[in-house]
């Protein structure tokens, strides 16, 4: 319905002619403000296209002039944190149990620095925070198996358990049961005399016959590791027995399998893997876990002997 | 065209048609419900029997009332009338799922419940986005354009029965969507969380939406169609592409509401978010825009600014739009020249967005004064202008470098709710706020100064909302990238989350203030509606085919 | 591996394909980070392991049985989209899943002699069922645990 | 009819003669002004002036004289003076900390502003600055209108600058004018040229001044000039430049009409009991040309002379009634008002005046100014209660803050003698700037001890906090009997000052055995 053209009462400007429901149309030149914005922001963006990837090609893209490239910059990044770290890894390395005690900065760095790895090689099998599996020791409780000190982590670490270092911590219990050292009958006694020197007496009811019955047998064949109380004997890698901590589980069922089978995990040796200062951070890390003891002092006195509780 | 015009048949093609699709979906639910193996699943088929059960019986008693009455030389208004109820609905029912979740993220100790998964952030998060973008805004948008359309093309809506099934075949959406996501029922692609069947299901009824407003459009009095036309059909268009292109997947079993996407990886997040983006772009920009268009001349009673204009943001809209999607994946795992892309576009669209800022404000030129006295008009302009905010600040936060910042942080979501509490929000009140006295015939809304309380309420909300999650964000991208002298983090993800705590409560408020300002509103339109403003025959209601009125 | 996947998109906070906030944590490695057992504690109430947790309590999953019967299909459904599963995973999947957390069940010897090294555990403590919270700790469990960041292609490879 | 449907009428009314002719006729300045005092002008958003495919015509702002334009200049050197100068005033914190004493610091992400320092969780006072400022605006609005356009807002202040400048060197209104419309010459392109040079200037000072908010400024200034400061500092001061130069020099009046949304906003925040530039029609119309000796009877106050548009800095003819484009910044009062003491009328023709008054005035009823009105009151009464929360946060703030984040993995350990032992990492935050002793405390449940190296002899823990910054600590804390979960809460205090932080945390001792 296009007729004679028509001018806007108020503004005095041109409308298109066109009226729908009343409603009629300007026809007010594009501010010029707006267009040039427009053509600043294509242009902006078509420069961009030249210096940075942009465009898709059959088996490519264009790569820009720049030759920008995120991974790349992130790459570069963590070699230039590294280079950054690299001081403090030395000084780690160089550091005593003592030095870094006395050091909020290197505890920081060293804490930080061994979650890292311990993330990446250990957390698989001992758990984050070092909470443990079946087979794999808890490393945050206060019960070591070769001691808990800064420097008996930092060897175990180094070395190994039952790993090919030549001087990698080792230890073997026998198959008691498999091998047939003991009777099925022995074996079930022994365990109802090891549930009654431990903690697990309280929860578990040993049988007291039994258990007189295996206290002989037990006297023959576990003490020389375990020691005559059960209290272990971390020089021979044998756990402490008076707890109620086991390394391959609590129930009857699961102590009498252990006196049976002997099982006997396996650990790395780190050593050729980390410097020194990455093992010494993860040594850290792992000590201040919670269950990390005090180093022995360098020349420990009787009077100086450690307190009965640990910790 | 003319021939259906006149006295119709009750038993026309339309109504067979429907009863044919109702009695598919009808047989489908059953068999679904049948064969189903999980609760979840079955509800969902036992919902949509009941609603096409219900569906059958209206058809047929419509179908038994006779010959239909012969008012197609009139504008259809019902469906309309029923849209704008729709719209009120599902808009108090989003706004106040969305004041549960702020709250729930405030007092976390106090809002959940541990027995009663239905009740959960995770699930009721997607019904908040869905009601007040699908139901809310989708009613809206359906309704105006049903309104538009015939008003500007001077024809009455075509389809005869087909507009009712887009209503009412919609709201089955709505419902199947809700009760799913309190299932546990998600696609979990976000804004696309429907399962396959109700995607299906929301494909026929956005076809025959899409030919509805085609067929309108296409039997038209006026020669020239009108901008908000452009704006309505490319939104229809854009949007059953999207919705069919992200939706692709293979579903488990016919009786089970579990799919997988037919893209996986890198591909999958780029769909997405290309569906995402222009979800933004065409339903809540370009629709609106369409709403804009009619409503803002129309209470202005000023002619639209710039034909021109019109001409060329619409255009650049439509073709820069579909290209920003990359930028909501920077620095992922998506191509770089992908991401390249994404941004750029991003950065030319802004001056295409504030086209229809400058076209929608400059239309005031002239009736500047009216702002001072007429509310909705106000509520209308103040939508513009926030329009104007979220298309600045988008292109902002798609720049690489800011995004490392924004990315991940409340400040997505302030910016998200300027846009859709100040424009879509706003730009829909003033509509609905148009829309109910003309449709009920009514001189005015019963009151003005309830609609000033609305106002008042509801921008003090959104103040209160945008500056407390925009800071927000800000903070949580500093703490999120803090590190210490060492290069390790300084934070953990946590204490952000309890920095947070003050945020929450100040949004929470504000979101309530926005509620109360709707309820307001339902109180106004349904007072309007009930008959206590005195009525009023508007004079462009008149018989669609008498002949155009004389040039002012 | 890591069979049991019927559920965790139902319990997602954000969705997994890119999600636009973090209201919680990236989980994206989650695997194996924590115990199931304080997965188990941290989905039935969350502020009693996190005290400053905004999380919903999952506690009601604990109580819901997993639904194994489509299993099978979920995975012929993967294999139409490109994952190479076998016939025989696909007529053991809906077994599998359950064998999966149920270490002391019938099929677990021979689900673990199918699947060496794949993680046969209670994983919601509660041995008498197989339940949604087995099946989410499960996913979580996996999550970004199957990396090989040893041999991740290199730029412009 | 209400005063602005009559102004519209009364164009209409002019308008029909117009409509037939030409368009190139359209563009041409219509009639000459006539009688005393009137100047060659018309407003840019005219009829005239509208035609199509038409360009934007220069604005040539007269320099007005009175009260406003006094307001005026001294916003402009107070606002200036505040942005330029204050990153260069210093506040002694101390060793090795910043002495500026407003600085944002991203990377060290501390915000510091005189003797307050605040970290990234604190920026909740942002939250409330801007939540007070956006009531302010209401305040302001529903009292004045859009005083912070015509004032306060840098688009404004620079735009005011600029022109300044300008009318410094190439003359008030008519000389540029004429400079404009003469070929070009030596002595013109000096002029201009000088005129850019120093717009540009004042355009580098701006985003100059910008960056040394964000880093200490002698030393930034140093590294500027010698070339080493960030690149990123290099791309402010250049975007800066770019857009100060284009906003406040070649753009103007289009910033305000065209692109800004704040504008609209305020128009919805002005009601019709708002005070805002107004020409009081009811007292100017019939408007026309007036000689000396004229009686004034039976025709209006206003003499048509255009005054009131040469001043505008957007082009327009206040007289047209509300417009989008008015910024209120008065400076047509000042040009009416001077005009008024010419020819012997009152003043306030065109004045600060509400819409409400303007019905009034039409139906010769006493104008009524309402300042104090329930709207005012609320706003001022939420100004004021975000404003003493504020103070109050401020007031309270602590330089000592406690966050204890509890280990998940294991989530409790099992010891040997058959105690539960959970750990902790603790986060001194001291935001002091002094290095602090402190002792650690646990409560809650009973039994609970702290293990350590090393403890005092009540079982609680010592720990040095360094100044201004966070200072992690792993404790461990056990306790024996215990099942289930329990709320602790973690203590520490200043052994000096005496000042005390906790943050509750939770123990979990696992089922029963």
């Amino acid at each position: 319905m296009a007729g004679e053209r028509e001018r806007d009462d108020i503004t005095g400007t041109e409308t298109t002619g066109h009226e729908w429901d009343g409603i009629k149309e300007l026809d007010n030149p594009l501010p010029r403000w707006w267009l040039y914005i427009f053509y600043a922001c294509i242009v902006a963006s078509v420069i961009y296209w030249v210096l940075m990837p942009a465009w898709p090609l059959a088996n490519s893209y264009t790569k820009g002039i720049l030759d920008w490239s995120d991974r790349d910059n992130v790459a570069v990044e963590i070699q230039k944190l590294r280079g950054a770290r690299a001081p403090m890894f030395a000084r780690l390395a160089e550091a005593s149990a003592a030095d870094i005690a006395a050091d909020p900065e290197l505890q920081t760095f060293a804490r930080a620095a061994g979650e890292a790895v311990f993330g990446d090689y250990c957390r698989t099998c001992h758990g984050a925070g070092g909470a443990g599996a079946p087979g794999y020791p808890v490393l945050a409780d206060d019960v070591w198996i070769w001691g808990g000190s800064l420097s008996e982590i930092e060897h175990t670490l180094r070395v190994g358990v039952r790993a090919d270092h030549p001087q990698t911590r080792f230890s073997q219990m026998p198959a008691f049961g498999r091998d047939g050292l003991l009777s099925p009958r022995e074996v079930s006694d022994v365990t109802e005399y090891t549930i009654s020197i431990s903690a697990a007496r309280t929860r578990l009811a040993p049988d007291a016959a039994a258990a007189g019955r295996g206290a002989a047998i037990y006297d023959a064949q576990c003490a020389i590791c375990h020691g005559p109380s059960g209290a272990g004997d971390r020089s021979v890698g044998a756990p402490s027995l008076n707890d109620d901590l086991w390394l391959y589980g609590g129930s009857r069922d699961e102590i009498r399998r252990q006196i049976e089978t002997g099982r006997a995990g396996v650990m790395p040796a780190w050593e050729a893997r980390f410097d020194a200062g990455t093992l010494r951070a993860l040594a850290y890390y792992v000590h201040e876990m919670g269950g990390g003891e005090l180093d022995a002092a360098p020349a420990p006195t009787q009077s100086q002997a450690p307190p009965a509780a640990p910790e | 065209m003319n021939a259906e015009i006149g006295g119709r048949k009750a038993w026309g093609g339309d109504a067979l048609a429907i009863f044919v699709i109702i009695l598919l979906g009808a047989f489908y639910a059953l068999w679904g419900a049948a064969h189903a193996t999980d609760r979840a699943f079955a509800i969902q088929m036992w919902t949509a029997l009941a609603a096409f059960v219900a569906g059958g019986v209206m058809l047929l008693f419509f179908i038994g009332a006779g010959p239909r009455a012969d008012d197609s030389g009139k504008y259809a208004n019902g469906v309309i009338k029923a849209g704008v109820i729709a719209s009120m609905f599902w808009g108090v029912a989003g706004f106040l799922v969305g004041v549960i979740i702020a709250a729930q993220l405030a007092f976390p100790n106090i809002l959940y419940f541990e027995d009663l998964g239905w009740t959960n952030f995770g699930r009721l998060r997607p019904l908040h986005t869905s009601a007040v973008i699908f139901a809310f805004g989708g009613n809206v948008l359906i309704a105006t354009s049903f309104y538009v359309v015939q008003r500007t093309c001077r024809a009455r809506l075509a389809g005869g029965l087909w507009p009712w099934f887009v209503f009412w075949g919609y709201q089955l959406v709505i419902v199947m969507a809700g009760t799913g996501y309190l299932l546990g029922i998600t696609q979990g692609r976000e804004y696309a969380e429907l399962p396959w069947y109700t995607d299906i299901w929301l494909t026929i009824v956005w076809v025959a939406y899409l030919l509805v407003f085609l067929a309108t459009i296409w039997r038209r009095e006026e020669k020239h169609i009108y901008v908000a036309n452009w704006f309505y059909l490319a939104f229809i268009v854009t949007i059953a592409m999207l919705h069919i292109v992200n939706n692709l997947a293979i579903p488990v079993s016919f009786a089970s509401w579990f799919s997988y996407s037919a893209f996986a990886g890198v591909q999958d997040a780029l769909t997405q978010w290309w569906y995402g983006h222009n979800a933004v772009g065409f339903f809540l920009t370009a629709g609106f825009l369409g709403l804009m268009y009619y409503f803002i001349p129309k209470q202005a009673e000023r002619p639209v600014y710039s034909y021109r204009l019109s001409i060329i943001h619409f255009w650049a809209l439509i073709f820069l739009y579909i290209w920003a999607g990359p930028h909501h994946l920077h620095y992922t795992a998506l191509p770089q020249w992908a991401q390249t892309l994404g941004f750029t576009f991003s950065i030319i669209l802004w001056m295409p967005s504030w086209g229809g800022m400058i076209n929608g404000l400059m239309t005031l030129s002239g009736a500047w004064d009216k702002l001072r006295t007429d509310p909705v008009l106000r509520m209308m302009v103040v939508a513009v202008a926030f329009y104007g905010m979220s298309t600045f600040e988008g292109p902002v936060m798609s720049i690489r470098a800011v995004n490392s910042l924004s990315h991940y942080t409340d400040w997505t979501i302030g910016h998200v709710h300027s846009g859709a509490l100040g424009w879509v929000g706003y730009i829909s009140f003033g509509a609905l706020y148009c829309l109910v006295p003309w449709l009920w015939k009514r001189k005015a809304l019963f009151s003005n100064a309830l609609v000033e309380w609305h106002f008042w309420l509801s921008t003090i909300g959104i103040v209160l909302y945008i500056t407390s999650m925009w800071v927000a964000g800000v903070m949580q991208g500093l703490m999120w990238r803090a590190y210490n002298e060492l290069g390790f983090l300084e934070y953990a993800f946590v204490e952000s989350v309890e920095a947070m705590n003050p945020y929450y409560i100040i949004r929470a408020l504000g979101g309530v203030l926005f509620l109360l300002g709707a309820l307001v509103m339902a109180y106004n339109l349904w007072r309007t509606a009930r008959g206590d403003a005195p009525a009023h025959e508007r004079e462009t209601d008149r018989p669609a085919q008498a002949a155009p009125v004389a040039a002012e | 591996m890591a069979i049991i996947r019927s559920r965790p998109r139902a319990c997602t906070i954000g969705p997994s394909n890119g999600a636009q906030k973090r209201t919680g944590p990236d989980l994206a490695r989650v695997g194996g980070r924590y115990s199931d057992e304080w997965h188990r504690a941290h989905m039935e109430d969350p502020r009693s392991v996190v005290p400053e947790s905004v999380m919903p309590p999952y506690a009601f999953l604990a109580n819901a049985d997993l639904d194994v019967a489509r299993m099978g299909d979920h995975l012929r459904v993967n294999r139409t989209l490109g994952v190479p599963y076998t016939d025989e995973q696909l007529a053991n999947a809906a077994l599998d899943a359950r064998a999966q957390a149920e270490p002391l069940g019938s099929n677990a010897y021979d689900f673990e002699q199918r699947y060496p090294g794949a993680a046969v555990r209670d994983f919601d403590g509660n041995p008498a069922r197989v339940t949604e919270m087995d099946a989410l700790i499960a996913y979580l469990q996996m999550l970004g645990a199957g990396v090989d960041f040893q041999n991740l292609p290199g730029r412009r490879a | 009819m209400n005063w602005t449907q009559r102004l519209r009428q009364r164009k209409a009314k002019r308008r029909p003669q117009r409509q037939n002719e030409a368009m190139s006729k359209v563009t041409l300045i219509p009639r000459k002004p006539e009688g005393e005092h009137a100047i060659d002008v018309r407003a840019v958003n005219s009829g005239e002036a509208r035609a199509l495919y038409k360009k934007r015509e220069q604005i040539y702002p007269k320099l007005a004289h009175g009260l406003y334009r006094n307001l005026k200049w001294a916003a402009m050197i107070v606002l200036l003076a505040i942005y330029y100068v204050t990153p260069w005033l210093r506040w002694d914190r101390g060793d090795g900390r910043p002495d500026q004493a407003v600085l944002i610091d991203f990377e060290g992400r501390r915000f510091y502003f005189f003797f307050i320092e605040l970290w990234p969780q604190e920026v909740y006072y942002f939250a409330g600055l801007l939540i007070m400022g956006a009531f302010a605006i209401f305040l302001s609005s529903a009292l004045f209108g859009r005083v912070w356009c015509g004032y306060a807002c840098p688009q404004t202040v620079w735009t005011d600058l600029y022109i300044y400048v300008e009318r410094l060197i190439e003359g008030d209104r008519n000389a540029r004018m004429r400079l404009d419309k003469a070929p070009m010459s030596p002595a013109k392109a000096a002029k201009k040229v000088t005129k850019h040079a120093i717009w540009l200037l004042i355009a580098a000072g701006t985003g100059g001044a910008w960056v040394f908010y964000f880093a200490d400024a002698p030393t930034l200034l140093v590294n500027l000039s010698a070339g080493q400061a960030s690149a990123s500092a290099y791309i402010s001061v250049v975007i800066l430049t770019f857009t100060t130069y284009a906003l406040a020099g070649t753009m103007r009046e289009q910033v305000c009409t065209f692109m800004c949304p704040w504008p609209r906003i305020q128009a919805g925040m002005i009601d019709k009991d708002a005070l805002s530039v107004t020409y009081r029609a009811a007292r100017g119309e019939p408007r026309g040309a007036h000689k000396k000796g004229e009686s004034w009877e039976g025709r209006g106050d206003c003499i048509d002379c255009r005054q009131c548009v040469a001043v505008c800095p957007q082009g327009i003819d206040i007289r047209d009634g509300d417009q989008l484009e008015c910024i209120n910044c008065a400076l047509c009062i000042d040009a009416c008002d001077g005009i008024m003491e010419k020819v012997g009328r009152p003043k306030g023709l065109i004045a600060y005046d509400s819409y409400a008054n303007q019905s009034r005035l039409a139906k010769g009823e006493a104008p009524q100014i309402r300042l104090v009105r329930s709207r005012t009151i609320l706003y001022a009464v939420l100004f004021v209660t975000v404003a003493l929360m504020l103070v109050w946060a401020l007031a309270a703030r602590q330089t000592l803050d406690l966050n204890v984040i509890r280990d998940r993995s294991p989530p409790f350990v099992q010891l040997a003698d058959g105690s539960v032992r959970n750990d902790y990492a603790l986060k001194l935050i001291n935001m002091s700037d002094r290095p602090r002793r402190l002792v650690v405390e646990v409560s809650g449940a009973p039994g609970l001890r702290l293990q350590a190296p090393s403890l005092d002899s009540d079982g609680r823990l010592h720990a040095a906090a360094t100044a201004d910054a966070v200072t992690s600590l792993r404790v461990h804390v056990a306790a024996a009997g215990l099942t289930g979960a329990h709320d602790i809460a973690f203590t520490i205090r200043d052994l000096d000052s005496g000042e005390v932080a906790s943050s509750s945390a939770a123990f979990v001792a696992g089922g029963e055995r």
